[in-house]
């Protein structure tokens, strides 16, 4: 395992902190426990919006706080959700009245320590609704398992509901439009390789030269089944059919097309990806409105992408283009 | 023997240990089935547990074990954190502020940790989780337990064999909770990590009965 | 070699129509010679901005396209410099007849093929400029060699020359601003791990597993030697060290730190990297008074980093934070 | 044997045979001391070569020449092509319309070949550069055309065979000009990929004419 780092122990706290020395005009940077908040929160009359999860999806979530989408990220350690502890805090402090919510991605343990804070929170008198994404069309027969896990659609349900709590909807609304956000995106993924968890030291899996692993999550672990490689083309067919079938995409839908890298994937391979797509939806009849093409929801180095599909309407459209000011994502201020 | 606050805290301590030890095959047991890091996981937490054992020395057994459900719940994160937590918590509650454990009472101890489990985690037997470890255990605990010249230690083995039995019992099925279960059928044929550091949690309870 | 492609020799190309696809409001891009332009362009009144270079780093150049930074971006092969049949077609169609700046990496195939297209767009009565960016380190001895590489410093002066033709800066000005900048940076590089040019199928070079190259320029070739893999902050120091005695940074200087990554690595230890850097400009008494930190001149899949170091004045200062809209790099509009 | 416009063509043919044969070899030598695109280039170069000699089949050497230099120079890209097709133009212009390339002609525009790339490139000899094959080509041309009774064959084969020896005397160069300056010492031990060419394209016109 070759890093830039110094402990394994030590990747999050240091990189969070360079982070925050990064961003300073941006961020506020809360050590011990570890979360990262809007400078300016908490915004008067606003929503509160927190997110968090495992670290090693950066920029996810701490790249996306900011005017616009998140008034906290909360970071736990590599690939593991962050505890209770930390996320209370977060969420009073982006509190200034009108309640929070928390954009939870769908796995047992960020479930689980979610819920807690929100119990906590709710004790100490902060109203939070959590809106749980669960994008991933790679998970089958859903209701047996955990459920759907929450992946690229988590940055569009952010940026989306950033923009719904920025332009003074109240709790409920806010809750709601991160809601049908989830509802009308889904992803499918694949990875190339493995990443290497810095505690771990050795690669998530073992993918051969000539294999490539469908259905990834974002924490390398592997895939629904593992397929010999293929070009750019079928691999991109193969991600986007159960994506457009889940949502039912027909002629005359209009959507969001995020391809998004896995960390380890030159960008140059992602718009590849992004044009056999394209090709696709158009052959169906849709329309591809808006595009978002990069590394946004990574798995560390791991190489490999997803594709994502928002249906958008009016609202939607509106509320993605509106202004935001993160690490990550900014436009219009 | 008597299951005394000094028990519970050489349990917690050897706990803490076996936690260091296997921490390396628990981390290769979930980068098999899930994100490599629960032995990592553990071995933080349990070692925050034992710095705060230091700090703060508890004076009952159920004090030791509200200790370690409130650390590890702010120290673990993923599932195992607030599972973990909440079992240690409901076993904390069932003891009480009893200055040693009966083995009936242990049997119930277990019993109660194991419900806080699937009630956080809905998981059933058979779905490839820590609960698989458990569940086995609970029951051996109160058969041995019921058993009228029950003693402790007795019990306690019962339930760190059967905690055994039950995790390696994990190894064939097809997972249905956790991270484990993204993978389909592609998750049997091996352990499940949760329910490893679960039967090493109760083989600590015996050494440090021993 | 796995990659997202379907064919080696269509990997530009493919590349090159998605990102158009997925900016189409922002640039056109041509096909047959190719080249991307400004959406607008040519800016009537305006110094036309025209970079390029081999493919493989993206998103320079065409990432960088746009309001407030380029006019147009030539991209050749992979790793191969592009040819003056793109080349000049590309300066004419940016030229509104204030004349072009040719923004020329330092390597010889790009010196020679710019001469070639600048002659040829002379010869059109068009006014070239070419501004030179050399700003790496790593090369030592560069009077006896092809000279110091043009690297990370390229996207600051793509950045702040282009910043200075938008707000009208004449041809004579706005080349000379890019030659402060060129003159007030320097960059260093390592590399993790080598990277795969898609034709090639083989790594650029074979690194051991505790192995890293030091004074890596951005087209896979080996470094300037070979080290036993370090902590995050012993190659930090390793890399800052020569570009703050070659740039003579010293108390009271403020700077823009710029910390990109190769392509591969997780931007989480771009920011630890970020973070000690930091403190050694703190330890020399200098202030970092903007940041970078990110993916933006990349060696396809290579892991790695580079820190620029760039010393601003008040103008540099103010021309870096003017509006910029570009598919890689967007603030104030 | 005349070297007429049908040698000529025959020798760019056979060039762009070589480039193909040899890309992987050429791709390799770059890859040690370059950036892996070298044998990639030249190959896509002379196959558009082809391509355009096969659409307007030149009259003269020097045109089939003149059409080469454009089509490097437009489709190699990096140092090589504008530095090849500098070399192929200067011998073109060398040539003017003559039908038939006489022995003392050919070394004329060798060395006319040899100094567009010194020009363009400013490479000396030594440097490591495609130059420690021109110069050596051009040197032995030239002797084998002054002798009394030298027929065209004698001086291509002796060019040739001195570009040879010159590429490999550059294995133990350390290169001051083109990408393998940036290595420094770590050049030294390969051989340089455009001298390897060089040489590759000079023997192609050999086998034009044999
Ligand atoms: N719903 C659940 N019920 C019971 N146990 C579960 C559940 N989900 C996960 N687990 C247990 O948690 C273990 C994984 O813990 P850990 O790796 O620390 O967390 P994460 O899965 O968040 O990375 C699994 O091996 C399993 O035993
Ligand atoms: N200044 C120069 N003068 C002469 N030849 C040069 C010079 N620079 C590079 N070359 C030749 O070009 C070759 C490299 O060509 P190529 O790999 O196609 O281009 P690039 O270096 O741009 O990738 C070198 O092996 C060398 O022979
Ligand atoms: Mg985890
Ligand atoms: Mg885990
Ligand atoms: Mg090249
Ligand atoms: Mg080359």
């Amino acid at each position: 395992m070759k890093k830039l780092i110094n402990d394994p122990r030590a990747v999050v706290d240091e990189s969070v902190e360079g982070f925050g020395l990064a961003h300073p005009h941006l961020v506020t940077v809360s050590a011990d426990p570890t979360y990262i908040t809007r400078k300016d929160a908490p915004v008067s009359g606003k929503v509160g919006l927190v997110s968090g999860g495992g670290s090693g999806h950066e920029p996810l979530h701490a790249g996306f706080v900011g005017q616009g989408m998140l008034d906290a990220a909360v970071p736990g350690a590599v690939f593991t959700s962050p505890t209770p502890d930390q996320i209370l805090p977060a969420t009073l402090a982006v509190n200034s009245g009108a309640g929070v919510v928390h954009i939870v991605k769908n796995y047992t343990g960020d479930v689980l320590n979610f819920e807690t804070a929100a119990e906590l929170a709710e004790a100490e008198g902060v109203s939070v609704r959590t809106v749980l994404v669960n994008d991933d069309v790679a998970v089958e027969d859903s209701l047996y398992t955990a459920g759907r896990r929450g992946v690229g659609g988590t940055v569009l349900v952010e940026k989306i509901a950033g923009a719904a709590a920025e332009r003074g909807d109240d709790l409920e609304a806010v809750a709601a439009v991160g809601e049908r956000v989830n509802a009308n995106v889904r992803t499918m993924g694949v990875a190339l390789s493995a990443c290497t968890v810095p505690h771990a030291g050795s690669p998530s899996f073992d993918l051969a030269e000539d294999e490539i692993e469908i259905g990834i999550g974002i924490h390398g672990e592997p895939g629904r089944h593992r397929i010999p490689m293929e070009n750019a083309d079928g691999i991109t067919d193969r991600l986007l059919e159960p994506v457009l079938a889940d949502l039912g995409i027909a002629s005359g839908d209009k959507v969001l097309l995020f391809v998004n890298g896995m960390g380890g994937t030159p960008l140059s391979e992602l718009y590849i990806v992004y044009r056999r797509a394209v090709q696709v939806l158009a052959g169906r009849g849709a329309t591809v409105e808006r595009s978002l093409v990069g590394n946004y929801i990574t798995a560390l180095e791991m190489q490999g992408c997803s594709i994502s599909v928002l249906r958008l309407d009016d609202e939607l459209t509106e509320l993605w283009d509106a202004p935001v000011h993160t690490a990550a994502l900014r436009w219009g201020v | 023997m008597v299951l005394d606050v000094n028990w519970a805290v050489k349990w917690l301590t050897l706990s803490a240990q076996a936690m260091a030890e296997h921490r390396v095959e628990l981390i290769e047991l979930d980068r098999a089935i899930g994100d490599s890091d629960h032995g990592e996981n553990m071995d933080r937490g349990f070692q925050a547990v034992l710095d705060k054992l230091a700090e703060a020395p508890p004076q009952t057994p159920g004090a030791a074990l509200k200790l370690t459900a409130m650390t590890l719940m702010s120290k673990v994160g993923g599932a195992a954190g607030p599972l973990y937590g909440t079992a240690f918590l409901r076993a904390a509650t069932s003891l009480g502020d009893s200055a040693e454990i009966e083995p009936e009472a242990w049997a119930t101890a277990l019993a109660a940790a194991r419900d806080g489990i699937v009630a956080r985690g809905k998981a059933e037997s058979g779905d490839k989780t820590m609960v698989d470890a458990w569940t086995p255990a609970v029951e051996a605990a109160r058969k041995a337990a019921a058993a009228g010249d029950a003693d402790v230690l007795t019990v306690l083995v019962a339930a760190a064999e059967a905690a055994e039995a039950g995790a390696v019992a994990t190894d064939p099925m097809v997972a249905r909770k956790g991270r484990a279960s993204y993978l389909g059928e592609r998750s049997a044929g091996h352990r499940d990590p949760g329910a490893a550091s679960s039967a090493l949690i109760l083989r600590a309870a015996v050494g440090a009965a021993a």
